[in-house]
């Protein structure tokens, strides 16, 4: 196991320290995610309730994941790096495991400017809120990593991430609007944890076979 | 008929209709296939028309 | 006689409709040397990475017996991160392989191609040379029992080819290798002891 | 006969396909009695319902295909998987349309989101045709079988999750919830689902034959046209 868990510290370390020297990702998701909930509330009419802003929290919760994940595997690609970490002795799962910390890392950060700003533009922010959050982000990872990694093998990545993306999040929408907005959101919280397992498990399992042949 | 009746008639046709496309889009595939295969009998033939031109070739000069 | 490190039966190989290697037979033991040949988009790199184990076979067979640990591959690209430095690149392909003393692996493989002062510079600030040279010292971080090297000399200098010249025949005795080239004159050192031209 | 039978099922297939779905029309429209509340517009249940069933079994076909692939990196069950997720996307968009009819019937609107089963074949269809988008942007070979099939994998996984959503959803989004006929259906109901059921599997069965024999011959002619050229 220590074997395993190096390899992926190895791998989570390189990909912060490659945020960190280029210092792309990290401002962008930042600065879209407040603009995104500014826009948001233009776009709320004036006598819209709380349901609707908590349900626009996670559109844009959704779309700053894409803009994340949309960068995921661009610097392995660039070089075809990807396959000098495919043609190390580690097991090509850990590749996934860390690139999924690290996309998670990017979300909670954007998302530790998101929530404040949600609470002052909109309405005030909840414990079950947070969870879900966190919840979410967990999954949004790793299903995200997988579908980024199988996008980054096709010609159209940028047009495709989303077509792939949206529809398996949908469950995850659910379970955060209805944490957010639900008057007990154990349930939601429940479903959001019961999700991630069974996706990650999936997506931890099927890695190896969408970066090799 | 009632308006219920029509629907159902409708949702039937449907599904007869979507069936009905798919062998027409089929029917389109196999003409295609049909005439891949037309080509390449002719491509064959040609290869082997030059596969025994050496032999004709012979026989002329004998004439 | 041991068995052969490498044996390929019928191999080939298909990109979409382009088939790109075809009944390729091959029997390569410990130590010795191939050299495959052939113009360019004759397939030499697709070889390699079938080698490697990062292609799979359309058909027939190939066994490679070396593990990925004992496995060097050098493509056409170097394979390493442009926006972190050469010691960072490095650094972490010593990880992944679990180099024994891998700082002092590392500065020694700099120092031997000539990358020490830059090593600590970004790889996206290299010349195609220095890119080659740091590519070579990833191939050979971790010791590899099978070398493929695909077009070595591609982007070195003089300094560098002469360089690389005495390393090939320094490894050409102790390990296996597989060097693809257009040009098989330049390998004057490496004597290749089985031939594949493409 | 029995030879003929057996050297082209697509044909036996279509054979069978055609017998039950006229024996499964004809008793749904004309046998079977009126249904107690719905009347006769609960007919289009013996064909909206075996239709979705079928989609599901397509998808359910595709990832069984998709995992024999992952396991034995036969290229075959490639074209199987593919050629299955086709069948389940046609049958899926049927599905929306007899759906979107009986909505129509019901409660006077062609889309309604308080119909669970609606509304987890519109996810459904969304997440299968990037499936065929994924395969479309994807050079041919075994890389993009493999993608394809783990893709497929997911599709099933994420049914069961999806229902489950929907079914979550629904407290905040609209609380109405509508009991719809439940299966304790009288024997001659029964009997008409079942063939007619029966019917929809089959016709997907020999299209999918017939499908895959096409693929096939493509991919032969391919070789052949190489072996000439």
């Amino acid at each position: 196991m220590t074997a395993y868990a190096s390899d992926v510290a190895a791998l989570t370390r390189k990909d912060l320290l490659l945020e960190l020297r280029s210092r792309d990702t990290l401002p962008s998701l930042l600065l879209f995610v407040v603009s995104a909930l500014v826009v948001f509330h233009f776009a709320l009419p004036a006598s819209s309730s709380r349901l609707a802003a908590g349900g626009l929290l996670w559109v844009a919760i959704v779309f700053t994941a894409l803009l994340a994940l949309g960068r995921a595997f661009v610097a392995e690609r660039a070089e075809r790096v990807l396959d000098g970490l495919v043609l190390a002795p580690c097991d090509r799962s850990a590749i996934w495991l860390a690139k999924g910390i690290s996309v998670a890392v990017f979300l909670a950060v954007a998302e530790a400017i998101a929530v404040p700003a949600f609470a002052l533009f909109f309405a005030p922010v909840t414990w079950a809120m947070i969870g879900a959050i966190a919840l979410a982000d967990v999954g949004i990872a790793a299903v995200g990593t997988l579908l980024a990694a199988m996008a980054a093998a096709s010609r159209a990545r940028e047009l495709l991430l989303p077509l792939l993306f949206l529809p398996p999040v949908i469950p995850l929408v659910v379970g955060g609007v209805g944490a957010t907005v639900a008057e007990d959101p154990g349930r939601y919280l429940a479903f959001l944890a019961l999700y991630d397992l069974l996706f990650a498990i999936l997506s931890w399992a099927s890695f190896e076979y969408v970066v090799t042949e | 008929m009632t308006a219920a009746e029509k629907y159902v008639l409708a949702a039937y046709l449907v599904v007869l209709g979507a069936v009905l496309l798919y062998v027409v889009l089929y029917s389109f595939k196999l003409a295609r296939l049909e005439r891949e295969v037309a080509e390449l009998t002719a491509l064959a033939e040609r290869r082997n028309a030059q596969l025994r031109e050496p032999e004709l070739r012979q026989k002329e000069p004998v004439i | 006689m041991a068995r052969p490190l490498i044996t390929a039966r019928e191999l080939e190989k298909r990109f979409g409709d382009k088939r790109v290697l075809r009944g390729i037979d091959l029997d390569l033991a410990e130590g010795q040397t191939l050299v495959v040949t052939g113009p360019n988009g004759s397939g030499k790199s697709t070889l390699l990475s079938l080698l490697a184990g990062l292609l799979a076979p359309t058909a027939g067979e190939l066994e490679v017996r070396a593990s990925r640990a004992e496995i060097g591959y050098l493509a056409h690209e170097p394979l390493v991160y442009r926006e972190l430095t050469a010691f960072e690149n490095l650094d972490l392909y010593g990880r992944l392989y679990r180099v024994p003393e891998r700082r002092e692996r590392i500065g020694m493989l700099f120092e031997r191609f000539r990358l020490w002062d830059a090593r600590h510079e970004r790889v996206g600030s290299f010349s195609r040379g220095m890119a080659q040279r740091l590519a070579l010292c990833r191939t050979l971080l971790h010791e590899p029992r099978l070398l493929l090297l695909d077009e070595p000399y591609g982007g070195l200098d003089a300094a560098g080819t002469s360089l690389l010249d005495a390393e090939l025949a320094e490894l050409a005795t102790e390990r296996t290798l597989v060097v693809a080239t257009h040009e098989p004159e330049r390998l004057a050192a490496a004597t290749p002891s089985v031939k594949l031209a493409l | 006969m029995s030879t003929w039978l057996r050297n082209s099922r697509g044909a036996s297939l279509s054979l069978a396909a055609f017998g039950l779905l006229v024996a499964g029309v004809a008793l749904a429209v004309f046998w079977v009695p009126n249904d107690a509340d719905q009347g006769f517009s609960q007919r289009i249940f013996y064909l909206h319902v075996p239709v979705a069933l079928t989609s599901y079994a397509c998808f359910g076909w595709a990832a069984w295909k998709a995992l024999r692939l992952l396991q034995t990196r036969d290229q075959r069950y490639d074209l199987e998987s593919y050629t299955a997720v086709h069948m389940g996307v046609i049958f899926g968009a049927l599905t929306l349309a007899t759906g979107s009819i009986w909505a129509k019937i019901s409660w006077g609107r062609w889309w309604v989101w308080s119909e669970r089963q609606l509304v987890l074949f519109l996810i459904l269809f969304l997440f299968y045709s990037a499936y065929f988008m994924l395969r479309y942007s994807t050079e041919p070979g075994p890389r993009r079988a493999n993608m394809s099939a783990v893709y497929a994998l997911f599709g099933v996984a994420l049914i069961p999750v999806s229902f489950l959503a929907i079914r979550l959803a629904e407290s905040f989004i609209h609380p109405v919830v509508f009991n719809r006929h439940g299966p304790q259906m009288a024997g001659s109901m029964f009997l008409t689902f079942c063939v007619c059921l029966a019917g929809t599997l089959a016709l997907a069965a020999a299209l999918y034959q017939n499908e895959l024999t096409g693929k096939r011959l493509d991919a032969r002619l391919r070789a052949l046209r190489e072996a000439l050229a």
